[in-house]
This record gives structure tokens, sequence and C-alpha cells, in this order.
């Protein structure tokens, strides 16, 4: 069979690569006469190629067992760094959502940025996120795993720096790298510890490690630990969950990719450590409460964000949450179908938000009402993604977080109980920005609002046909879990999570008569929520302060005590003293008198060997 | 008695004034019984306008018509009634300031003789045209 | 100044200065030659962009409608090229403009070669090679955002009524007509169609709006080039009466479906342009718009985009013109299009000055935002002359409303974001 | 005959700026340096070609004897230690004759003692004689001193006595251990190759090593040695800053590797816990006292003390990977930190100000100063050890060579380059990012000139990052070498 496309599949971050490197002839600083659009048509075309080539792939690799490529990179005397391939039709399927996707979010962008100037650095950093996910996603190798991650940390450093004019753009920015550094380099110890450990990096060799491994408990755990806490910060999960809710000052083209794919490439790499994770005790149990405490304090920040897209943001923490719980309970299969219907709806729910904010500028929630009659398209596609998103049958998210559950109800009922409620909450909030944005009266910056632009609602209506569709064609490859796999309780519990949540909220806010915006009692436990637990408050009191004290102190340290110490013995005042009068006065002779003196040093030091002999 | 029309084409300062009326088709109108409340610009007031305002104008009659209705005012109100108001609502649909505490002001035009009473109403010559705003 | 000042007392405003230069029939902007001179050349360059602009507007309005996917709507065909200016060329309504009321040559050429090589308007398009239409319909959209909440004119409240519904639900039926998945579509979210054709209408209201104003600035340009404007006044004064002499002007929507004329709004609706185009478009674009999202946060809790319309102010009087060229910063694409016609003593003008070529995008900015204010001072005293009273006026007490008018007016000026007082500078640049 | 050309071709430039008939250009003393210059510059290139990867020795030697009384002696060589310093050395002082800008006080004597720098650094690179090394050593002192005395900033007495004295205790202490080294070994000469430690007692074996890293350690520089740098640094202009951070200060590691590790093997082992201990204070306290920094030169001097102290970490350890990082990490700090400075200078000539509170928004376009700020933006991640740069590779390889000796200190390095995250990012928000002050934007452009030496230091930085084999292939045969005759002590120290 001829395996020409997917042979050579590396060819796919290349392209968007290339991409990268021709948008800088659009810089502004560049062109200085025509515009930067056809930097963003450059790289469309780009991802088109390159959506293509993934597509032809997938249909040569279906079904055929995986093959492994590698490119040696760097050989030292006891390291040798090669970038291994995996190609599979797992790898290449997901290849084929991470372009599809991008695709639609670039061709939003056109769109949605439609009146800026920085076109040549937006689509090239969206192409180095496409490059990246790629890679990450063909790479079978922990160390270039580690390596993408960080690359991909400066994307999102300088993705949300992109309106860089703003002041909480740059806070934002500021964060989000030093966050996903934070994670990124505990990431690197755990690297760095292993290779001494195992002998290689590679995702098989080391789970054949793992099998025959021998290391102590506490440097198993340590060692888990550290690999954890890189998907950590990326995933957005407690405590390093804040930058996500900050990074929702850029623009929503790249919120669309950010919430959908870049979260969950955290996910990939955990699902990737998942042999490695099994060498511990302690970190399953680690994983799993992680991420239970995010999915639910993150749905319920959700609830009391009055924020369009931060409210959108927290889901994305609790659904990435539930994520944690499938790996510490090692569903590897279930996860990668958690992962794709997330990442489809999540991608249309942020696409329908952000062409109702385009038009009618405020993000604020309270600000909004009855856009339905006027938005049907971007009201309905906000109603399929959040539907596909939560357990509402027959659409993606019921499916896989119906697996999930049957498949925990043995041993972790608790967890199920979890979901359920995480499911419930996540319904109530995704249903209470619907009915608040699309249902109720118009409000003053709602009484115009017509449709966008083609370039939103194109990719939108594609995406969710894609939505909607993603049962069927999961259907049609067996991938669906069979009725009888799932546990029938189990399943009618999350439905009716689903419904209750849906429907508590929607009378909530449809109704008249319950006067707007709903307080919750005490204010103090809303605004608890609505400011995020107050870690933003919490960090700038501990570490942060904690980081600027001392380093406050050892700058007072080194300029009062080391250097103070230094000009009290006295020579560099003296001297300083006098140099300072001869500037002023001749320079010339000091100078010459600072070379004579430096000569009769010199010279004082090559004869001191001699000097013996002399006496 | 004449009527509105009748009062302004017999006197020579409302020549514009009748031109823009019957241009505007507002002759047929203002013969109704109404009764209506006039501002009527005199042919100075109409001067002061810019050049090419007028010419705009009588090319669009609607709009024309617009800016003569907003010199009228539903009902016959005489000089004491307008005093005892601060303002008033065109035909047009648009309000008019009335001041009467020093001089008998309608908006930024005098009123320089008030109180001409005619069979279907009443008109206040006016040395300015008043536009809405 | 003085004439006045000897009836009442002089004002106690934060702009006394400028109050005083408006009683005196001036400008908001300092009567140099240098201002003179820099704002008649951005009229030149931003009348060429312009001309496509209302061209185009109305091509969207008239011809396009509602296509679903309207990727030709910036192609503007021939006819519309073609289409005469109502108030310019031999067939003029009123001769505003001495030229010709086809499209102006200068912007042919642009179309046909643009910056870079001849080809065609689909490779200028792609290459970015083109006239930005995109700002020219993001202050449309502010014009119709802001729409009811500015309470000016009666156009946007007969978007609402049922006559208009009327009208519009002919022309959608017409221009669906035998596509049944259009049409049932249209039955099942009639708003959606509806509200679209309200933007429609505003496509063409400022279409018309700028197909007044193209033909005025070209004429203050070769009145200058004629030597013909003394003062930053002069100039003002020009367009106070250009403002009278068109303010008449009708504004109406028109639909042509298969060669038919649909009137959604009918001339006879008496909409003028003073009323509803002029005043609204300022209002909504030169002090309101929106945040520009490269500068303000859009996020609810940072409370930095105001609660209210009214207290929207981002226009160009209150602007911050260094960062164009950034992202996120729409006016770039003005300050773009206006680059390519620049007269040549601007050209030379921005050479001279700081960074010379390379940072003329930012100085032409600071000249718009400047000959800005001289517009908006010619709105001011156009709407004194209307509403108000002559400058000249015996009577003190109505020389007290003239003064409370300019206040009020320079009152919005009091945010520390105005540049108000900058363009006060001449080092602003 | 090319180490020798190398050495003496910037001295003739010297001579022929010194003579060079009044009145003449400073456009015309630039080009005759840069011509001296780019073919000292080219000669290395051609040493890197023609340099057999296959030999660990040193190599192209040259001898002749000068005064045998005293063993001195004209020998000259280089290995994978010194190779890529010595181009290293052509390349920033190219990019430093650039990086001053149009006008130059005293030009003659200014680029004159650019020349002898450069001469003088090759000299010690390649010096194959101990005295011969000494007297490169302290002869770059004068030069330096004059550069920082006469074109430094306000404070430019004090500091430039400062670092005269500093580093000339540097010198005694280093002369010191040499005479020693000689004296009690009993070789003929101060040749390196003649010079035999084995047979000495441990514990003089102990001084004389304790004394080569304090004398090396000052130049390093090594907490609490440094208070030097930061004025010197910060006084000087950018173009010597550059030298003396990108290739200045390598010597002392160059030397610590060179005359420390493999001159006393077997010690070593007893000072390495106390070098990783002392490396890793550096390496933090760098990066803290970095963080809380105003001005950005200050801020950028201690970062150059903090990643100074990964190399001695990664000497300390010295596995065959850590000691490749430490060379690696002497190229590519040397490159990263030129382009810093280079950034720097164009930032502070620009704009009139190094103060972080009132730099802002340098990315706009149009108005700012956007290739400077993006290519700051490249070198402080570079920096900060972003993989795709060279500074993550030698990073990297520092680590993975030290965990195994050092997995405590290593680990503290880690965290340590999270730090330097930190006052990067802090670096980059407030000068590259946020907006222009309008009432300030008015800042002239930056010239070509100033730009291509940014361009190809950035591009130099990218490439050995994508492709660092280019880096390490001339380093690995010499630090193999080097640890091989090592092997059995580190084995010990790793039993422990």
């Amino acid at each position: 069979m001829n395996h020409l496309f997917s042979n050579n599949i590396w060819l796919i971050p290349i392209y968007t690569l290339s991409g990268i490197l021709l948008s800088i002839l659009w810089f502004p600083g560049i062109i200085k006469k025509t515009g930067p659009r056809p930097s963003g048509y450059l790289n469309i075309l780009f991802t088109v190629i390159a959506w293509v080539h993934s597509l032809l792939a997938l249909k040569e690799i279906w079904n055929q067992p995986p093959e492994f490529l590698s490119f040696s990179w760097l050989k030292l005397n006891t390291l040798s760094l090669s970038f291994d391939i995996e190609i599979s039709t797992l790898t290449v399927g997901a290849l084929v959502l991470i372009t599809t996707l991008n695709l639609a979010s670039q061709i939003y962008a056109i769109g949605y940025l439609e009146m800026d100037w920085g076109w040549a650095r937006f689509f090239a950093l969206m192409g180095l996120f496409e490059a990246g996910m790629c890679s990450l996603v063909l790479c079978d190798n922990l160390f270039f795993s580690y390596v993408i991650l960080e690359i991909l940390t400066l994307g999102t450093y300088l993705l949300i720096g992109y309106w860089f004019n703003q002041s909480l753009v740059v806070t934002g920015a500021r964060d989000a790298f030093l966050t996903k550094r934070v994670g990124d380099l505990f990431l690197l110890m755990g690297v760095v510890a292993l290779l001494p450990l195992t002998g290689t990096w590679n995702f098989h060799e080391l789970e054949i490690w793992t099998k025959t491994a021998e290391i102590s408990p506490t440097v198993a755990n340590l060692l888990c630990l550290t690999l954890m806490a890189g998907p950590l910060g990326k995933c957005a999960q407690f405590p390093l969950h804040l930058w996500l809710d900050e990074a929702m000052e850029s623009p929503v083209p790249a919120t669309i990719l950010r919430n959908s794919l870049v979260v969950a490439a955290g996910g990939w790499v955990l699902i990737k450590l998942q042999p490695i994770f099994a060498l511990s005790s302690l970190i399953s149990t680690a994983i799993i409460t992680v991420g239970a405490i995010t999915a639910v304090g993150a749905s319920l920040i959700a609830i009391a964000q009055i924020d369009i897209k931060r409210s959108l943001s927290y889901t994305v923490s609790a659904y990435m949450g539930l994520l944690f719980i499938a790996v510490g309970t090692q569903q590897t299969q279930t996860i990668l179908f958690v992962l794709l219907t997330y990442a489809i709806s999540m991608a249309l729910l942020v696409m329908s938000i952000g062409s109702v904010v385009l038009t009618n500028i405020t993000q604020d929630l309270t600000q909004y009402g009855g856009l339905f009659s006027r938005r049907p398209i971007t009201a309905i596609c906000y109603l399929i993604g959040a539907a596909s998103l939560v357990a509402f049958p027959p659409l993606g998210g019921f499916w896989s977080l119906s697996q999930i559950n049957s498949n925990l109800w043995e041993n972790y009922p608790f967890l199920v109980i979890i979901i359920t409620l995480v499911n419930g909450l996540t319904t109530f909030s995704v249903i209470r920005e619907f009915c608040l944005i699309f249902g109720g009266k118009p409000k003053e910056m709602t009484v115009r609002s017509p449709e966008g632009l083609w370039a939103l609602i194109l990719p939108m209506t594609i995406i969710m046909g894609l939505a909607i569709h993603t049962p069927i064609i999961l259907a049609k490859l067996h991938l669906l879990p069979s009725l009888n796999e799932l546990n029938i309780g189990v399943v009618i519990a999350l439905i009716t999570s689903t419904f209750v949540g849906g429907g508590i909220s929607a009378y909530l806010y449809l109704n008249d008569k319950i006067s707007k915006p709903i307080q919750l009692k005490p204010k103090a436990l809303q605004d608890f929520f609505a400011y995020d637990m107050y870690t933003p408050e919490l960090y700038r009191i501990t570490i942060i302060s904690l980081v600027a004290f001392i380093s406050k102190i050892i700058d007072w340290f080194d300029r009062y005590f080391v250097d103070g110490f230094v000009n009290l013995v006295g020579f560099a005042t003296i001297f300083s003293g006098e140099s300072l009068k001869y500037n002023t006065t001749g320079k010339a002779q000091f100078y010459a008198l600072s070379i004579i003196l430096g000569l009769a040093l010199f010279i004082l030091l090559i004869c001191f060997p001699i000097l013996p002999n002399l006496l | 008695m004449p009527t509105i029309v009748d009062i302004a084409v017999n006197n020579d300062n409302f020549k514009t004034l009748v031109t823009a009326v019957t241009v505007a088709n507002l002759v047929e109108v203002l013969k109704s019984p109404g009764p209506f409340t006039v501002f009527a610009p005199t042919d100075q007031a109409f001067a002061k306008l810019p050049p090419g305002t007028i010419t705009t104008l009588v090319q669009n009659i609607p709009q024309l018509s617009r800016i003569l209705t907003y010199h009228v005012v539903p009902g016959k109100l005489m000089k004491s009634d307008l005093e005892k108001v601060n303002s008033v609502i065109s035909v047009e649909g648009s309000p008019i300031s009335i001041d009467c505490s020093d001089n008998f002001e309608v908006k930024n035009a005098t009123v320089i003789m008030a109180d001409i009473e005619a069979d279907n109403g009443v008109i206040h010559v006016i040395d300015n045209v008043i536009l809405m705003g | 100044m003085t004439q006045t000042l000897t009836k009442i007392s002089p004002s106690n405003h934060e702009f006394a200065d400028i109050i005083h230069r408006l009683e005196a029939g001036g400008s908001m902007l300092p009567d140099t030659p240098e201002n003179l001179m820099q704002i008649i050349g951005i009229y030149k360059a931003y009348a060429v962009p312009m001309d496509f602009y209302w061209r185009d507007l109305l091509y969207i309005a008239e011809k396009v409608f509602l296509n679903p996917l309207p990727f030709f709507k910036y192609f503007l065909p021939q006819e519309y090229l073609d289409l005469k200016n109502h108030y310019a060329g031999d067939t003029a309504d009123l001769r505003v403009w001495r030229g010709c009321a086809e499209a102006h040559p200068e912007l042919i050429n642009f179309i046909e070669k643009g910056e870079t090589i001849k080809g065609s308007k689909l490779f200028h398009h792609l290459w970015h090679d083109r006239i930005n239409m995109e700002f020219a319909e993001a202050c449309m959209r502010a014009m119709y955002w802001h729409g009811r909440d500015m309470g000016m004119g009666k156009f946007d409240s007969y978007l609402d009524s049922d006559e208009y519904k009327h009208n519009a639900d002919v022309a959608i039926k017409a221009y669906f007509k035998g596509n049944p998945a259009m049409l049932g579509l249209y039955k099942l979210f009639p708003e959606m169609f509806l509200e679209q054709v309200r933007q429609l209408s505003y496509y063409s209201n400022l279409g018309l709006f700028w197909e007044v104003m193209c033909p005025v600035f070209y004429e203050m340009s070769d009145i200058y080039d004629e030597g013909g404007f003394k003062d930053v006044s002069d100039a003002m004064n020009f367009l106070v009466n250009g403002i009278f002499a068109i303010a008449g002007r009708p504004i109406y929507h028109h639909v042509y479906i298969d060669g038919k004329c649909y009137e959604i709004i009918s001339k006879s609706k008496g909409f003028t342009w003073l009323y509803e185009a002029a005043l609204p478009y300022v209002e909504a674009v030169f002090y309101r718009t929106s945040p520009f999202r490269g500068t303000k946060s859009y996020n609810a809790q940072a409370k930095q985009v105001p609660e209210h319309q009214k207290d929207f102010h981002y226009g160009i009087l209150y602007a911050d013109v260094f960062p164009v060229g950034s992202a996120g910063i729409p006016p770039t694409l003005l300050m773009d299009d206006m680059l390519h016609f620049l007269p040549d003593y601007l050209k030379e003008y921005y050479q001279k000055n700081c960074r010379g070529e390379d940072d003329q995008l930012i100085q032409l900015g600071i000249t718009f935002q400047r000959s800005m204010y001289n517009v908006t001072s010619a709105v001011i005293q156009a709407l004194r002359t209307a509403l108000l009273y002559p400058l000249d006026d015996e009577n003190p007490k109505h020389l007290m409303k003239n003064r409370q008018f300019f206040e009020a007016q320079m009152d919005r000026f009091k945010r520390p974001e105005a540049r108000l007082k900058d363009i006060q500078n001449p080092d602003y640049r | 005959m090319t180490l020798s050309l190398i050495l003496w071709l910037p001295l003739i430039g010297v001579l022929i700026i010194g003579f060079f008939p009044n009145p003449v250009k400073t456009n015309t003393l630039r080009n005759i340096t840069t011509l001296f210059i780019f073919i000292t510059l080219c000669l290395s290139i051609y040493l890197l070609t023609q340099f057999n990867l296959g030999i660990s020795k040193i190599q192209f030697t040259e001898y002749l004897t000068w005064i045998p009384q005293i063993g001195l002696n004209y020998s000259l060589g280089v290995d994978g230690l010194s190779l890529p310093l010595i181009f290293l050395n052509g390349l920033l002082t190219l990019i430093a004759i650039y990086s001053i800008g149009e006008k130059v006080e005293r030009p003659r004597l200014y680029y004159a003692l650019m020349l002898l720098i450069n001469s003088g650094i090759s000299g010690a690179l390649m010096a194959d004689n101990l005295l011969f090394f000494l007297i490169f050593y302290e002869l770059e002192l004068i030069p330096f001193y004059l550069m920082i005395a006469i074109w430094g900033g306000e404070k430019k007495g004090y500091a430039s006595i400062k670092f005269l004295l500093y580093t000339a205790v540097s010198g005694l202490l280093v002369l010191a251990a040499f005479l020693g080294i000689t004296w009690f070994s009993g070789s003929a000469s101060f040749d390196y190759a003649d010079i035999n430690t084995m047979a000495l007692s441990a514990n003089t074996k102990f001084i004389l090593l304790t004394l080569l890293l304090i004398g090396f350690g000052i130049k390093i520089p090594l907490v609490p040695l440094h208070t030097w740098l930061p004025d010197s640094y910060v006084e000087a202009s950018p173009a010597t800053t550059i030298l003396l951070g990108g290739i200045l200060a390598k010597l002392g590691t160059y030397g610590l590797i060179r005359f420390g590790l493999q001159l006393f093997p077997d010690t070593w082992k007893l000072v390495a816990p106390g070098l990783a201990l002392i490396g890793t204070i550096t390496v933090l306290y760098g990066a803290l006292v970095a963080i809380a920094q105003r001005d950005i030169k200050r801020m950028i001097a201690y970062s150059s003390i903090g990643h100074m102290g990964y190399i001695l970490v990664a000497c300390a350890a010295a596995t065959e990977l850590s000691l490749l990082g430490a060379v690696a990490q002497m190229v590519s700090h040397g490159l990263i930190l030129a382009l810093l400075f280079h950034l720097v200078g164009i930032i502070e000539r620009k704009t009139g100000t190094r103060d972080l509170d009132q730099l802002n928004g340098l990315m706009n376009p149009i108005r700012g100063l956007p290739l400077t700020s993006a290519l700051l933006i490249g070198a402080g991640m570079a920096s900060a050890g972003i993989p795709g740069l060279v500074g993550f590779i030698s990073e990297f390889i520092i680590f993975q060579g030290s965990f195994i000796i050092f997995p405590i200190a290593t680990l503290i390095c880690i965290i340590a380059s999270g730090l330097t995250a930190v006052y990067f990012v802090i670096l980059l928000n407030r000068t590259c990012f946020g907006k222009l002050n309008n009432k300030l934007a008015y800042y002239p452009q930056v010239l070509l000139l100033e730009k291509i030496p940014a361009f190809v230091l950035a591009t130099l930085i990218l490439f050995l990052g994508i492709q660092p084999q280019y880096l390490t292939r001339w380093i690995e045969p010499t630090t193999d070498h080097l640890i091989a005759t090592l092997t059995p002590i580190n084995v010990e120290i790793a039993q422990k």
C-alpha cells in the first residue's frame, strides 16, 4: 500500500512553519505601502495544505499498525537526542482535528480581526501553535514534548500579548508565561531526572522500562509529581489556573484555539506519561484530587462570572479537571474521546460568543438580552455547542461523559457523583449565559445586533455541523460505546443532572419576575466565586511578595553589605575620590599616570619569578 | 376671514414662503380648516440662509415640506397662549422653544408681528427661518 | 473677539481661549498657515478614498444587499465607478465641485495600479493593495450601534416602523425569489433578515453622506491650490456654508433587484442629510465609536468599557494616534488609505519632521485629527448659525446663549483623553 | 602561522591607527579597525574549518623560545576549549565596534584600544605557556580600564578603579598560583606541556587550586567576589560591556577549566562540592538581585552573574556532558549577552534612559523601536532558556550532565532559570510591551549599522539553537579527553 502521505507526515508542521517565515515579510516595519493581509491568506493556505495532507494520510493509515520514524537531532558523548515520530490512526486523527479547528479559527480571524493591522504577527503565532501542537501530537519523545511545550509557552506569551498597547493584556501575557513556565520547569526537572534512570525519553521505551523498573517509592512519587506539574499548568488546573482567565484578553480567534486545543495539549502529554504514573502509588490520587477540586471549583466560579469570555474560560478549567480525573483513573481511550468531543464543542461555544461580542462591544452578561430573534444562527450554534459539551443525548459530550462515568462506577463511585455534579453545574452555567445573552428583552447595547460577516458565520456553522455529526461519524467508525457497555443508572443520573441544571438555570434567567442580576446569599460567597476564590490575591500576598521581598533583601544586602564592605575597606573609595578629582582637572595626566602604574605593576609581576635569582 | 394662505399671498413680505409652500404642495393643507399656528418667516429671513440651502430644498420637496411643517403648530395659539408655555410641538414633530420673557422669541427667531388672525388659525411673523434641533 | 468680549464678560471655562476664538468666528484649531496647509492637504488625501467609500457603500446597500457570502463586495463594478455624484460634475443637482461626477482619476489609477504593479482587482485585493473598505463599514456600524441611543433625527426610529418592515419584507422576498432555502430561513427567522436590512439602510445613509463630503473636500483642496484660503477659519467657513447648502439633501435607501427599484426608505420620508446623516455621523464617529481592542480591555470585571453608550468617547477627537500601525488600532486602515494620496507638499512636510517617511502614517494621523477638529468646529458653528444667534448679535442675552452653547460643546473635551489641548501645540505631530 | 596572525594583526592595526596622519575621520578609523578584526575573524573561521575533530590535543601549535631564564616561551596552540572562544572574540569585537553609535570621542585611542583588547584576549586563549597566558591576562586590564574610565557613564571613575583593583588582585592570585605550580613541581619552564602536578603533596595542590579558584573566581565573577561587575558593566559603554561580559569574563571560566581542572584533576573532587555550592549560590543570587533592579543594564549585569554560575556548577560536576555544556554555555552566553547589551545600548542611545519605570511600548512598529524590541524578546528568551535558542541547549546539557553528580544543585539551578524568566518578563513587559508615552515618543531611528550586528548575533543564536552540533562538535573531543583523565574520580564521587 502506498504510504506517501503518512510517511511524510512530518511535513505538516513544516508547512505552517514556512507560513510563519513568510508572514515576517508583512510585518508593519517591513511593508510600508500595502497592508498585512496577504500574510493571513498565506497562512490559511498552508493550513489548508496541512489539513488536506493529514486527511489523505489518515485515509492511508486507517486500520494500519502504527509506524515510527526517528530523526537524529544531536549526538553528544553520553547523550543522543532524536526526534521520534509516531504515525498512527490516533496521532494522524489528532492532526486532522488540530488542522480543522485551526483552519476554522483562522478563517474566523479574517472576520474578527478585519480591522487589525497586526495580521502578520497574529497569523504567524497561530501558525506557531498549529505547528507546535501538530509536532506535539506526532512526537513520541518526552524531551521533545517538553521542548514543544516550552516553545508553546513562549507562543502563549506572545499571542496573549498581541494587543500589547493594552495594560491588562501585558499583565495577562506575563502571568500566562510565568505560570506555564513554572509547570514547564517542573516538567524539565522530571525530564532531567528521568534519563539517568531510564536511559531513554522515547515514550514506548519508557513504557517498556516501567514494566521492569525498580525504583524507590519516594523517587517514583517525586518524579511523577514533577511530570504532572507541566500538564497541570497547561491545562489550567488549580492552583495554576489563573492564566487562562487573564488570557481572555487576547483576540477571540486565538481563544478558540487555546480553549479547545492548547489546554488539551497538556492532557495529551499526560496520556503519554500514563505508563510512568503507574509506578507511583501517590500520583493517581494526586491527579484525581487536583482534577476533582478544579472541576467543582471552576464550574462554581464560572457561574459567578459576569464576563462572557471568563465564564467560558472557567468551564474550560472544569472540563480539564474531568480530563485529569480520567487520567488519574487510567482511562486512556476515554480521555481521547473526551478530548475530541470537548474540543469541537468548546470551539463552537467560543466562536458564537465572539460573534456576539464583536457586534455588541460589551462583554458584560448583565448588559445583554433579547438577541435570539436577530441572531438565531449564533444562538443555535451556541446551543449546539453547549449541548454537545454537556451530557445531552445524543450529542458527543453525552457519550464521552457516560463512558467515563460507567467506567468509574465500579471503583470510584465518589468520582461519578463529582462528574455528575460538574455536568449539572456546567449545564447551569452555559444555559445561564445563553439565557442572559439571547433570552429576555433587548437592553441599551443590544438594541442593534445584526449577524456578522460571512467569515465568522461560515466557520461557525461548519463546526456546528461537525459537532452534530461527531456521534454519527464515531458510530460509523465503531468508536461509540454501545449501550450495553454503559451503566444505565449512571447514564440516567447524568442526563438528569443536565436537565436539572439547565432547567433551573432557564427558569431563573428567563423568568421576568425574578429580578436580575441574581444575588447569591450571602454576598460574600458570591464574591468569593466571582473573584476566583481570591486566588490572585493569595498569590500576590504569598509567592509574588515573597520573591519580591527576598530579591529586595538580597539587593539591599548586595548594595550595602557586600559592596559597602568593599568600599569600607577603602581602596575603591579612596581611589575613586582621587580619580574623580583627576577626571575633572586633567584627563591626560591621569591616564598617563594610570598606564605607568599599570605597566609598573606588570613589569613587577613579570620579573617577580626572577627576583630570587637577583637576590 | 381669509385663510392663512390668503394672508400670505397677499403680503409682499412672504414671496419666498408662498413659493415654498406652493412647491411643497402644502397650499391645500394650509387652506384646510385646521386650525394652525404658523410661524411665518419673511423674505429677509429666507435671504439670511446661506446660499444653496433653498436650491437644495426646492429640488427635494419632502425635505422642504418637512422644514416648512416645522413652522406650523396644530391649534390656534395666540401670543397670550404661547406666553404660558416653554415649548410647543410642531407638525413636523420636533419641539419649538418659546421665550416670552423679554421679546416674543421663537427659538432663535424674534416675532416681529404677532397674532395675525386668519380663518383657520393664526400667523406670527418671524425674522429667521427656524430649524429643528 | 474684542467685539463680543466688550458685550459680555470673558468665559471662565477651562478652554476659555478656544471659546473666545469660536466666538470670534474661528475654529478650535489654532489659525496658523502650517495648520491650514496640513488640514487642506489631508482633506485631499481623505477625499480620494472617500470617493471609493461612498460608491462602495451604496453598491453594497443597493446591489449586494443580502448576499449571504459577499466575497466580492469590495470589487466595485464599473457602473458604480461611473455613478454620477449628485453634487459634482455637469449633471449635479447643486454644483459644489468643479471636477467630474465619476470616480476621481487618482482613485481609478490606484484601483488599476495600486502601490505595487498593474494587476487584476483580485490580485490587488489579495495583496492588500487596495482601499480599506473595512474602515468605512466600521464607521457605518458605529452609527448603527449608537443610533438609538443618540436619538438624533428620525432615521433610527423609522427602522422599527411597520412601514419600514413592510418595505423590507417586499425587497427580501424579491431578492430571494426562487431560492427556497433562503426563503425558508426567512420564514423561520424574519427578524434576522430584517436586522440585516436595517444595517444596509445605514450603509446607504453613510454612503449618501459621504457622497457630499467627498466633492466638498476636493473643492477645498482645489481652492487652496489656487491660493484661495487665507486662514483656517476660511476653510472652516467654507465647510459651514457647504453644510447649509446641502442640509436638505434627501437620505434614502433604494435596492435594485433584477433592475427593479425597491424603495425601502423612500425619498418622500423627508429624511435630510443634516439631521439624519451628518449629525449622527459626527456624534457616532467623531465622538463615540467604541474602544480600540488594542488599547482598552473588554473584560467586564475590569470595567474599562463604559456602562452606557453615551459615555463612549473613542472617536477621532479622542483617539490616541501614536499606536497607529500596531495591532488593534482600527484607524490605521484609514490612515493607510490616505497615505496613498498625500499631496506632494504634505509629503515634503512629513519628510522634514520626526522620522520622515518612516512615520508618515502617524504624522498624517495627527494631521487628520487636527483636520477633524476643524470639521467639528464647522459643525459647531453651523449648529450655532442654525439654532442660535449671529456672532455679531447686538443682544448680550443672545451672545450669552451662544456662549453657553460653545461652553457646552467644549465640556465634552474636558475628558483627559480628549486631544483638544494637544492640537493647540504645533509640536504635537 | 595562523595563530600568530590572529595575535599580531590587530596590533599592526593599532600602529596604523596610531600613526594615521591627521586630520582623520572617525569613519576611516572605524573602517580600518573593522578590516583588521574582520580578517582575524575570517582567520578564526578558517581555523574552525581546518580543526581536526579527531584530535583531542592542542593543534596548530607554534613555539619559539623567548626568555628561557624565566621559562617564558612564545607558545601558541588551540584546542576545543579555546577555539570557539577565539571565534567568539573576533565576532564580539566586530559587534562592539558597531555598538557605540555614530559619534565617538577620541576615536584614535578608542579604536586602538579595541584592537588591543582583541589581540590580548586572543593571546590569552592561545597561550600555551602559563606565564605567557598571564601576560595577556594582565595586559587586558589596562585597555579595559581606560575604556571604562574614558567612555564610561556618570560614575566611571569609581567603576574603573574598582574594576582595575579587583582584576589586578585576580591576576596576582593567579600569578602566585602559577609560580607555585612551576616552582613546586620543578618544571623546566612555564610551558603547559612541561607541567606535571601529580607529584605534589595534596596540601600544596589544594592551596594552589584554591588560589586559582579565587583568582579566576573574581574574573567570572563568583558571589561574593562580584561587586566590581555591576558597576563596571553599567558604567561602561555598551561596546565595552559586550567585550567585558561576552568574552573577558569567559577567561575566568576558561582558566578554571584549563588550569584548575586540567592541572589538578584529583584535587578537583575535593573542592567540587564547595564549587557547586558557590555556583548554585551565584545562580540564585544573580537571579534574585536582578529581579529587584530598575535599571535594565544593571539587571542584565546581574543576570550575567547568575548565568556564569551554571558554568561553575557544570565545571564542578565535571562529567563529559556537563563540561561540554559548560564550554557551550560560555559561547552561547557570550553571544546572548552581547546581543542583550547591544540592544540595551541602542535603547539607551535612542530613548535616553535605561529606567524600567520610564521605558514603555517600544514594540510600536512606527514610533517605537520594533526590530530592537523583537530581538530583545528573542535575546531575553534565549537567556531565559527557551528551547530553539542556543541558551537552552547549553543549559540543558549542563543540567543533564550535572544532575547525576549534584542533583540538588541542578534542581536549584532549574528553579533559578525560572527566576530568570521572571526578570526577563519584567524587562520585556516594561520596555517592549505597553503603550508609548506620547510626550517622549519622538525617538530617533535605529540605523542599519546598528541593526546589522544585532541581526548577526540573533541569527547565530537561532541557528545554533536549532543546529547545536555546530557548537558542540568543536568542543566535544577536548572535553571528552579532559574527562577521560578524570573518570576514576568521577566514579568515586558518584558512589559517595
